[in-house]
């Protein structure tokens, strides 16, 4: 009987979309059929020209200097620049739930025992992969306005080292120092945002100049916000994955 | 001063005590008194209403908003998370151990009022609402853990709808700043089934925080399971930045068909919480439904849309934040006391307790809405607001009255009925400075805005106007200028 | 392309369907795990690369392994 | 076409919570409608033929046709906060399961308290 109720539900609820989807939508406004959109209609053209508080000429990759925003990739200069706010909240909501990860689970620092029955080539081997993909992950999120990835992927890389090495390794532990990089990275952010409201006049602006779009030096703050919130990613993932191997108990 | 020091400072300050725990219960204080400062002398005497992130103009980046209602709601919910911070740290309790998710809550509740733009909402909606489950799984035993499960799932799926509806407006209209949907939508420019679907899914989302019917199976739960310090936060600031963004967003971007589900969705909340909460044998669960009432009450009011409807929404808003604080608390003081809140325990605690007697009257009386106290000046807005429907709202809502007055009459007499036996010698029972403190301060208020006429009321019919037409006016400037 | 991303949406479909209705939670995390990894070939398809590099890494990756750590700390607790 | 793939997997997941008992079930459902919800936001903004929105030495101009990079950066937000909440959900199971030896939402609301 639930099922069935659950089955119409659930149904209703996707024809309820599909009939929005279909709409025709020839004199207001609609949801543009899949692939057709305008973007002129739409705020992100602004952020493609990089254009929103002053008009630019078009922007060339590797040529354009001082840009508003001189991140090649669009999509990190909205994520850390046009909506730093947004991401500013994201990596509270990160933070928040990996405390409330370790409150719950007691952060006891006993080990569940080997997750997996090690061999020592394993373990030699996880020894050299881990700082690699360590470094992979500082990578990832330096380049962050050049290339695809950024803080958030970096940060995931950097607790998947972290994840090999605990995982084979009963005696690595450091809990204590994930924390502190963890909260020194969230307040690194919040400084930098404060310093953009007493340089530049309101909060997370940027108050580095942006170079040219494409050179590594470049595109102001972001390369730094986004090393901020890669390490702080980096810590606090690692920091629930290894609440979540440890054993619960009430010592800490 | 910018008004994004308040959410800057706990959120800074939060981050401190992650990893410097015997800090933690000081920077609670700090920013919670430095919140509360902010909050009524930084924000009141403002007069740019508009603050950008980031240095990024209005429809582009994300801008604050602070009008009149912002104005009126930042002094009141920072004061009364201050209050709520101080008798969390006398109780002494695992003190430095929460600090952080208060810290991180004050923020975002700061967030959810100020911020001006959907998808930046539904982030501080996230955050608020992650701190809401930590909160209220502080509780004794697994009881309030799965309290908290039930409401992190209600929740989450909530903000999932939420963010499905923000996604098809900015589908259709390219935009996420709340004033320019506003004109938007007002102006017609974006077709009706996609702003009733989104309007729908947005009403699904915000309700379930805001306490609406068919979305509020967490409340009586997590309202009476969590720890005691978390439930005063939980009863009376979150409700206040929940319905305040409901209305907000709903007024800006609501379609005419929804907004009159929401009238009705309302009323059958106030009934059915008022119905329920009439059945309890607890103080507890009779304040937890009653909130769910007093929720259901201010959201019928923002259906409505008028301005005068929304003056009662506020009024009413306000109303049950002050006194569902004191209410809570006083129930505080008789679980510390006696273990127990039933009719039993409570016989008599009037008069051992004058004082505590005295604030839980005048703060129940004026949920009920009796005149001379605030609720009856909210109440009365409501009713006459409420005619614009149909002849059958007020009808109801005075049904609904009538059920709130009897079971708070109830507990009235419960507390002042004489004890008399022998057995049971009549001691007088002290309350915590504290609470003498707050209890002082919000009856005052409470009855100050009952009794006082002209001047104070402006400021509230300025806050709704604010919200009825202020964002849509500043969302047109914006249409104008591109 | 469009056939693929036909194929690939129908596979999705039926694997959320069996995760859900799946006996044992070993396979209904597979199946999400499975069904994440689809999806980043979706957001490739559609142009988004920064999105489908964080869904693969954190997504796929970190959610599976903290689904099955906490399976592992169920097991311990004799509920499943 | 990915459009109505990502609302049916919204239903698939909806249908999961509402039908489902085991706890753990609850959270791969709602994972599974978050899914769907992100791949929705995408195809908002995907344009026929625009590139993906990188300046680089193959599309290096801005007067290029690109793709929405709004919903882009919307979605990496919602991901990760579909993580945090996840994890989140599953200590509070495996904290409600050490202390009650049960994970089914129905055995969990008919009370029963602690076990030991």
């Amino acid at each position: 009987m639930k099922r069935i109720l659950s089955v119409i539900i659930a149904l209703l609820f996707f024809f309820m979309i599909v009939t929005v989807l279909n709409s025709d939508s020839s004199d207001s406004m609609g949801i543009p059929r899949y692939g057709e959109v305008k973007l002129s209609e739409r705020v992100s053209a602004k952020y493609i020209e990089k254009s929103v508080n002053e008009n630019q000429d078009e922007i060339r990759f590797g040529v354009t200097a001082d840009a508003e925003t001189g991140s090649a990739n669009m999509v990190t200069s909205i994520v850390v620049n046009y909506r730093s706010f947004d991401t500013l909240g994201e990596v509270t909501v990160l933070f928040i739930s990996a405390t409330g990860v370790g409150l719950l689970l007691g952060g006891g620092r006993k080990r569940i025992g080997s997750v997996i029955s090690v061999s020592p080539v394993v373990k030699t081997a996880s020894r050299v992969i881990a700082p690699m993909l360590m470094v992979l992950g500082i990578y990832i999120f330096v380049h962050g306005h050049l290339t695809p990835g950024g803080g958030f992927p970096g940060g995931a890389i950097m607790a998947a080292g972290f994840l090999l090495l605990v995982a084979v390794d009963d005696e690595k532990r450091a809990y204590k120092g994930l924390k502190i990089l963890e909260g020194t990275m969230g307040l690194l952010y919040v400084f930098i945002g404060i310093a953009g409201l007493l340089i530049s006049g309101s909060f997370l602006e940027n108050f580095l100049p942006t170079g040219v779009v494409g050179e590594l030096f470049s595109a102001g703050i972001i390369p730094v916000v986004y090393s901020v919130i890669g390490l702080k990613v980096g810590a606090e993932l690692s920091g629930i994955v290894d609440d979540f191997i440890s054993e619960g108990g009430d010592e800490i | 001063m910018n008004p994004v020091w308040l959410i800057a400072i706990p959120l800074a300050l939060a981050f401190v005590s992650a990893f410097w725990r015997i800090v933690s219960g000081w920077a609670l204080i700090i920013a919670a008194f430095f919140n509360a400062f902010a909050g009524v002398f930084g924000v009141i005497f403002l007069t740019a209403t508009s603050f950008s992130i980031g240095g990024w103009k209005a429809p582009y980046g994300i801008n604050l908003l602070v009008n009149d209602a912002t104005k009126l709601l930042l002094p009141i919910s920072n004061i009364l998370f201050l209050f709520a911070v101080l008798s969390y740290l006398r109780k002494g309790e695992e003190t430095t151990k929460y600090s952080v998710v208060f810290l991180v809550a004050l923020a975002s509740l700061n967030g959810i009022l100020l911020t001006n733009d959907l998808f930046n909402l539904f982030v501080f909606l996230e955050i608020a609402g992650i701190s809401a489950y930590l909160l209220a799984s502080t509780g004794e035993g697994s009881d309030s853990k799965v309290a908290s499960f039930k409401y992190l799932m209600i929740g989450s799926v909530g903000s999932l709808l939420y963010l499905l509806g923000v996604a098809i407006l900015y589908g259709a209209a390219g935009t996420l700043n709340i004033s320019e949907l506003a004109a938007r939508v007002s102006s017609g420019q974006i077709s009706g089934d996609v702003t009733l679907v989104s309007s729908l899914l947005i009403v699904a989302g915000l309700g379930v925080e805001s306490k609406l019917l068919p979305f509020n199976g967490w409340v009586p739960d997590v309202l009476t399971k969590s720890s005691r310090v978390a439930t005063l936060v939980l009863a009376s600031v979150y409700p206040l930045a929940m319905v305040y963004a409901f209305s907000k967003v709903i007024l800006a971007v609501g379609d005419d068909r929804v907004l009159n589900l929401v009238v009705l969705l309302g009323i059958a909340t106030v009934l059915v919480g008022e119905v329920i909460a009439f059945g309890q044998k607890s103080l507890r669960r009779t304040l937890a439904y009653s909130s769910i009432a007093q929720s259901g009450l201010a959201i019928f009011l923002v259906g409505i849309g008028s301005v005068e409807a929304v003056t009662g929404s506020i009024m009413l808003l306000i109303n049950n934040a002050l006194s569902k604080f004191m209410l809570f608390s006083i129930d505080d003081q008789v679980i510390d006391e006696a273990g127990r809140d039933d009719r039993d325990t409570l016989y008599g605690y009037g008069r051992k307790s004058p004082i505590v007697g005295v604030t839980f009257v005048v703060s129940a009386l004026s949920i009920a809405g009796m005149p001379l106290f605030f609720g009856f000046r909210g109440k009365l807005n409501a009713i006459s607001a409420s005619f614009e429907a149909s002849l059958a709202v007020p009808v109801l809502i005075l049904i609904a009255a009538a059920i709130e007055v009897t079971y708070y009459f109830r507990w009235i007499f419960t507390f002042f009925k004489p004890v008399g036996t022998v057995q049971a010698p009549e001691k007088r029972i002290l309350p915590s400075v504290e609470f003498l403190a707050f209890g002082l301060v919000l009856s005052t208020v409470i009855v100050f805005l009952g009794v006082s006429s002209g001047e104070a009321f402006t400021m509230f019919e300025r806050a709704a106007d604010s919200l009825v037409n202020g964002v849509l006016a500043i969302g047109k400037a914006i249409l104008g200028g591109m | 392309m469009s056939v693929f991303s036909f194929i690939i949406g129908v596979v999705m479909v039926g694997l959320a369907i069996f995760a859900i209705e799946a006996k044992k939670l070993l396979n209904s995390v597979i199946m999400l795990s499975a069904m994440s990894l689809l999806s980043v070939i979706l957001f490739v398809i559609m142009e988004a690369p920064d999105v489908a590099i964080t869904e693969a890494s954190v997504g796929a990756g970190l959610t599976t392994a903290i689904f099955l750590l906490s399976l592992r700390k169920l097991k311990r607790a004799d509920v499943e | 076409m990915i459009q109505y793939f990502s609302m049916m997997l919204v239903a698939a997941g909806l249908y999961g919570l509402l039908s489902q008992k085991n706890l753990v079930k609850l959270i791969i459902s709602l994972n599974i409608a978050e899914i769907g919800v992100n791949l929705f936001i995408v195809s908002i903004g995907y344009v026929e033929g625009g590139a993906a929105p990188i300046l680089s030495s193959v599309s290096n101009n801005s007067s290029l046709l690109f793709v929405d990079p709004l919903p882009q950066a919307l979605v990496l937000t919602s991901i990760v906060i579909g993580v945090g909440v996840t994890a989140l959900a599953l200590s509070l199971i495996v904290s409600v399961s050490k202390s009650r030896g049960t994970i089914d939402i129905s055995e969990l609301s008919s009370g029963g308290g602690d076990r030991e």
